[in-house]
């Protein structure tokens, strides 16, 4: 064999690696969401939806997770939404490049790398202790807004960024101010952008248990939340505690429940994932 | 099985109860409240499961309303209650026969002795005790897991009184949580595992669990090795393992009438519920007991700082 | 004495943080006229018709020394507000850039943020200025279409519109015909030499054919230098610098 | 009207400035309680002490078993992780068609939006009880389908950064490559591995960041008892565990129990703090290498 | 009968998509000569130097009708092995793009892949092909040093080396001076001179003057289309076609 027919050998093999790498991951995710789905597909029915907690495993139901769960979503998305857009816009329109904004970047990009359990630690000191919220759905939202704010700070500022420099000149060429070229031309181009970012950042919100552990959200919760400050859970945790226990029967439960939160993120995430999509198709600059 | 004889439905209360604590006591209480739903449907009752030591913080700072116990409220707890102004009332609900188990596939394990017990679990244990062959020579020569209550149950204060003879005194180097379905969970996966929790989680997982029989070395109360069960748990042959279980209502909560309400039904239907979920119930006329004990508590006993 | 210039830059350095790209221009402007901007790539062409109505304000690190003048002012003193200066100063760029908003709103959009809602105002303006622009009858039936879905040279018309409806007196055009087609690029020179009647024009190119054909006057630029300025028959018949002799036969660039 | 532009620019400060008011608060909290639990506990015992039973009778402060868990699963989660994210990257940069990208980067993306008790119940009861079958002695919860599950979850990442760092590649530099005769796997990894190597080497930190910061899958499958040891057979605890085991038990606020969970929060912290900067770093510098 | 051409396009069309960038395409260019390709930007020329040694086969969508022959043998029938073909046809891009390795390990880049280990046979052609591109003084000291530390001039000459050691007949140049400054540009002019006594060489250029100056023959291009093929001088003097004229006159473009 000649050098090169050995080097388009070598070449072939890794692509034949390559596909296998690319798979396998997709392999063992549709393995496993089969298996979700053969175990918990058919505990779900109108009643699973609509129960309350139970100690029997089959009346047991996940009303107050799911309830949990789009008050958190919803609560979580009036606080970082607004913050997370105005920081964003600050930071990539506004900050000079000084060492302020430039530490402000580096503040941020360690922000989004703490694990989540430790922004947890900083709920349960902050908001718990000493705002006294308790482990309330306020409590719970708080301390997710603050987890998911840099996401969206970040994915805010990628969406401006892809507004072309070409706009902003010719808004301020006919002698729009700053804020004017921000709100006439800036926002609006990039807020389908944006909004990806959000919706993204809430799928994360949605999927997380740490944190909420951490701040004491309860187990046994038998009524669905009516305002901010009740007591609640939410899905991931009501399926960490089915997880936990031994009896089979709940951990179809648990299965079950799997299916709801993942329809939950897919949703989510297909949404963003249209959204993106079409606002590529839409704009070309 | 519930609410018979309780008041004309009481339907019309609401409001909020607050419990936590233990556990152990964790699946009669949420049996209650489950079936209390029906009762009052406007009340939300939550149940947290921080174990009996943290539960009972809580209640001595007067942040819930009722806790449920695996053991007695111990000496410092009682002084924190004074401190913040809180009487209480401690009603006992159920027995358990805490139970000590092993994996199923594990062949060598017949029964285990009170001093063995005490070999593997007391703080000198801690690094040193590693291998079964430890505890008795013929077992083989492998390492042993241990799984137990964490030490915020009150299992656990209970187990080390009972085994190590000092409460809140073990080894530090084993799987300890207090969510006993968690020790469930490790135990029924590791065949190398020891472990121990409330009878109830034996009960509801005996296919997955092999439980121990344990020899106290006392013939007064029953020769040889005895595993736990209704009977032998009722009639103490299963000592030193055997306990009751209680809630405690503080005296703030009973101001509340949807608690009054909920304890009694409580201390009606416990027998039959905790028997569902897998405790041994108190003979009739306890409850009944109780019940008085509670009436009274509630009615302007308040000050009387009993238990 | 000769005609007062429109535009002056006295002594004018400028800088992008350490990199001097403008070294002491000077250069007098007249009212009414075409100046171009030539030189290679990087010379400092576009950064200096921007200091013209303070464009470069927002780039970090961007300072001038020395002087611009409009009509005598310095534009650059403190008492100067930049979006009265760009109401009169109209800039068009190089790669068309309308707003993704309709054709109407795109030429209102001056007027607009200087809070203008009368409908009548806005809609005889944007006739006005479309018909200046030359393109009033390509797009008169699509006012409220996207301006998105015009042809390049549609848009760069556009552009110019937009420019017009605030009523400057300069018009920066920053290559405003090299991302277009030849057919285009011709009806943009013939824009610029109808404009110049009412304005006063200032075009950078790169193409020396375009500027022998559009302009009055002449620039040309090298390494932040103004090499030589004169009028465009006499800067491409004889220019003086060795320089500009060898950009203007293709030597480089 | 400019008095307007003003304020609007404070507001947008103010929020953009929450952000380090978030930072401080994270440190604040952290460090107020760690320096009382300091106070009682030495940082010599603490980093050097073998035995983490900070919640029994004869107490032993020694983080390290905790330590040792974290980097178990991470260590077990990165060498899933890294051989297959890495060549997905190369893969779909230098074989793939670009729509056969466009359609699996996406999909691929989907493995990192999995919420984490998820996985947490893929690694308990379908994970482990496959290991079991052929590794006898595996218990059921342990390091290993923990990380192996860990891994499958930050695939996506190492994947997606890396292969941004290499499309970032200029492409005159494949195609040099390319004009000289490489093959693709040649021009890969003999050109635009290297040339990328830092973006890559981002990913990975990055990664193991994320893994080092992981709670529920470890929660859930890997075990709650801390054990100084390398073997991924048996139930081992890492420092997000015991937050989480710590924080189920309730401990009281103000015990010297209570701040453990500080403490090891952060070591946590200081842990992927290192490593986020480091990432950052490295990135701004790889920046500047190609703008 | 003529000299045989050792390059020929037969009826060429190539596509990207949907989208006909090449149209009919027939030209056969000669050995040993130099050939220019020129014409407005998006004609076609680079992706018509690259059909030469199938650069363009890693784009999706992209594919050709038609006949590429080199030698007389079509590039693109199936026994072709691409990596051979590109060691007989080398290339030399716009940007100058060393790899971010060692002079000398850029040189015998494509030695090494080819498996060839020996360190005197590396050094030798290193050496030689250096002195070819007209670079080895300037280098011979530092030739373990990075090669992103050369001038964009010395980066070019080093790339040109490297095509050379892998021996090569063809060499295709695509704008291989435009990111040059003009010192630099005049010595990739004389060096593209001296390498045509051995090389066939095709260059791509958008510059006329330099087509003039180092071309035998040129090309123009205009939208896919070939329109012009001969003789540079006469191509200059006496361009044929009017879209021809007009471009080299600087009409459009
Ligand atoms: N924002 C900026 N920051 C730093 N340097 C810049 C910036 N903009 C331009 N420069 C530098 O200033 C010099 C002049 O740039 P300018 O854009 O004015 O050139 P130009 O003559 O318009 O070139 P072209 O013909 O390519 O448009 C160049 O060297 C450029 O690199
Ligand atoms: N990868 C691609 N995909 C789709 N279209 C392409 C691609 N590359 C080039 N084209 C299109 O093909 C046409 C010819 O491109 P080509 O690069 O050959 O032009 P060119 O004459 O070399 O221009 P320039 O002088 O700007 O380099 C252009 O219209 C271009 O938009
Ligand atoms: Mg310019
Ligand atoms: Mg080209
Ligand atoms: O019953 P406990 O949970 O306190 O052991």
């Amino acid at each position: 064999m000649t050098n090169s027919e050995k080097n388009r050998l070598k070449d072939k093999a890794f692509q034949v690696f390559g596909v296998f790498c690319t798979f396998i991951g997709l392999v063992v995710l549709a393995i496993f969401l089969i298996d979700i789905v053969i175990e918990g597909i058919a505990r779900i029915d109108w009643d699973f939806l609509t129960s309350l907690p139970s100690r029997r495993a089959a009346s047991a139901g996940i009303l107050t997770a799911w309830a949990g769960t789009i008050w958190i979503l919803i609560l979580s998305a009036l606080i970082a939404f607004p913050l997370g857009i105005a920081a964003g816009v600050y930071l990539e329109e506004y900050a000079k490049k000084t060492k302020l904004s430039n530490f402000l970047e580096i503040n941020i990009a360690n922000l989004a790398g703490v694990p989540s359990i430790i922004y947890g630690l900083l709920g349960l000191e902050l908001f718990v202790r000493f705002m006294k919220l308790g482990g309330s759905l306020l409590a719970g939202a708080l301390t997710l807004s603050l987890l998911i704010l840099p996401i969206i700070i970040v994915t805010t500022r990628e969406a401006i960024r892809a507004v072309p420099r070409t706009i902003r000149d010719g808004s301020f060429a006919l002698g729009a101010s700053k804020w004017q070229t921000v709100w006439y031309q800036v926002l609006p181009s990039s807020f389908g952008g944006i909004l990806t970012g959000v919706i993204l950042a809430l799928s994360r919100a949605v999927g997380e248990a740490a944190p909420l552990i951490v701040i004491g959200a309860l187990a046994y919760v038998p009524f669905v939340p009516s305002s901010p400050m009740d007591e609640f859970t939410v899905l991931p945790i009501q399926i960490f505690n089915w997880t936990s226990r031994p009896q089979a029967a709940f951990l179809t439960n648990a299965a079950a429940a799997i299916i709801i939160l993942l329809l939950i993120t897919f949703l989510l995430n297909g949404v963003a994932v249209y959204l993106r999509h079409r606002q590529q198709k839409k704009i070309k600059w | 099985s519930c609410g018979g004889n309780s008041q004309e439905g009481g339907s019309d209360l609401s409001g909020s109860i607050q419990i936590d604590g233990s556990s152990t006591v964790y699946p009669i209480t949420e049996a209650v409240a489950e079936e209390y739903r029906a009762e009052a449907p406007e009340v939300k009752v939550t149940v947290g499961v921080s174990g009996t030591g943290g539960g009972m913080k809580k209640f001595t700072r007067g942040e819930i309303d009722i806790v449920n116990a695996s053991r007695s409220m111990n000496a410092s707890e009682e002084q924190t209650a004074g401190e913040n102004g809180i009487s209480f009332v401690q009603l006992s609900v159920a027995y358990d026969g805490l139970t000590v188990v092993v994996h199923p596939e594990n062949d060598w394990v017949k029964d285990i002795t009170v001093a063995e017990l005490k070999k593997i679990w007391e703080p000198e244990a801690q690094g040193t005790i590693m291998r079964w062959n430890q505890i008795r020579p013929e077992w083989p020569d492998q390492e042993i897991h241990l799984y137990g209550a964490g030490v915020e149950s009150g299992t656990y204060d209970y187990f080390t009184e009972a085994i190590v003879g000092k409460s809140h005194s073990s080894r530090g180097d084993y799987t300890a949580s207090e969510d006993d379905n968690v020790l469930v969970q490790g135990v029924s996966t590791d065949p190398l595992a020891l472990g121990f929790f409330g009878y109830a989680y034996y009960e509801e997982n005996k296919s997955k669990l092999k439980a121990v029989p344990v020899n106290d070395e006392n013939d007064s109360n029953g020769a040889g090795a005895i595993l736990p069960s209704l009977e032998t748990v009722k009639n103490g042959s299963y000592a030193p393992l055997s306990r009751p279980l209680f809630i405690y209502v503080s005296s703030k909560a009973v101001a509340k009438p949807e608690v009054v309400d909920f304890v009694n039904f409580y201390l009606d239907n416990a027998g039959d519920l905790s028997e569902e979920v897998g405790y041994i119930r108190l003979p009739d006329n306890l409850y009944k007991e109780q019940k008085q004990k509670f009436q009274q508590f509630a009615t302007g006993g308040a000050t009387a700082n009993k238990q | 004495m000769k005609k007062p210039s429109k535009l002056e830059a006295i002594n004018l350095d400028a800088y992008y943080g350490d990199f001097h790209a403008l070294k002491s221009i000077n250069v007098a402007m007249e009212e009414k006229a075409v100046t171009a901007f030539i030189g290679p790539s990087g010379c400092g062409k576009s950064t200096f018709l921007r200091t013209f109505n303070r464009m470069n304000d927002y780039i970090d690190g961007f300072r001038i020394d020395g002087q611009i003048l409009l009509d005598g002012r310095d534009i650059y003193a403190n008492d100067v507000q930049v979006d009265e200066l760009r109401k009169e100063v109209g800039m068009v760029f190089q790669k068309p850039n309308p707003f993704p908003k309709s054709i109407f709103e795109n030429v209102v959009y001056g007027l607009r943020i200087q809070g203008i809602k009368d409908k009548k105002i806005l809609q005889e303006t944007c006739e006005k200025s479309l018909r200046q622009a030359a393109i009033w009858d390509e797009v008169k039936d699509k006012l409220d279409k996207s301006a998105l879905a015009l042809s390049g040279g549609q848009q760069q018309r556009l552009c110019i519109a937009r420019a017009l409806a605030i009523q400057p007196s300069v018009i920066l055009m920053d290559e405003p015909a090299s991302a277009l087609d030849p057919i285009s690029s011709a009806k943009i020179e013939e824009l610029i030499y109808e404009l110049k009647k009412d304005y006063t024009i200032v075009i950078v190119t790169h193409n020396m054919q375009q500027a022998g054909r559009v302009s009055d006057y002449t620039a040309f630029f090298y390494m932040g230098e103004l090499v030589e300025y004169a009028k465009t028959k006499t800067m491409f018949t004889s220019p003086h610098d060795t320089r500009t002799q060898n950009y203007i036969t293709g030597r480089f660039g | 009207m400019r008095v307007q532009e003003k304020i609007i620019e404070s507001l947008l400060w103010l929020s953009a400035a929450i952000t380090i008011l978030i930072t401080i608060s994270i440190v604040w909290v952290l460090l107020s309680e760690s320096v009382l639990f300091f106070s009682e506990v030495s940082l010599v015992r603490f980093l050097t002490e073998k035995e983490w039973t900070p919640l029994f009778a004869d107490k032993k402060f020694g983080i390290l078993p905790l330590v040792a868990g974290t980097f178990l699963t991470t260590v077990i989660a990165i060498a899933v992780a890294l051989p297959i994210g890495l060549t997905i990257a190369i893969y779909l940069n230098e074989y793939a068609h670009a729509r056969f990208k466009t359609y699996i980067k996406p999909l691929l993306e989907v493995l990192a939006t999995i919420p984490t008790v998820v996985y947490g119940f893929f690694a308990l009861t379908v994970v482990t009880p496959f290991l079991q079958s052929f590794i006898p002695g595996l218990a059921g919860f342990n390091a290993l389908s923990a990380g192996i599950v860990m891994g499958i979850m930050i695939i996506p990442m190492i994947s997606s950064l890396s292969e941004d760092a290499i499309s970032a590649v200029p492409r005159s530099l494949r195609e040099a490559a390319y004009g000289m005769g490489s093959t693709r796997l040649q021009t890969a990894f003999g050109v635009m591995v290297p040339a990328a190597s830092s973006g890559i080497l981002v990913s990975v930190i990055l990664a193991i960041s994320r893994a080092v910061g992981e709670t529920m899958i470890v929660a859930i499958a890997a075990g709650q008892q801390p054990r100084l040891t390398l073997n991924p057979f048996v139930p081992i605890e890492t420092i997000t565990t015991y937050i989480v085991q710590v924080s189920l038990g309730d401990v009281p606020h103000g015990s010297l129990e209570y701040r453990t969970i500080f403490a090891a929060g952060m070591t946590l912290f200081v842990f992927t703090f290192i490593l986020n900067n480091l990432s950052f770093w490295i990135k701004k510098k790889y920046q500047e290498k190609y703008d």
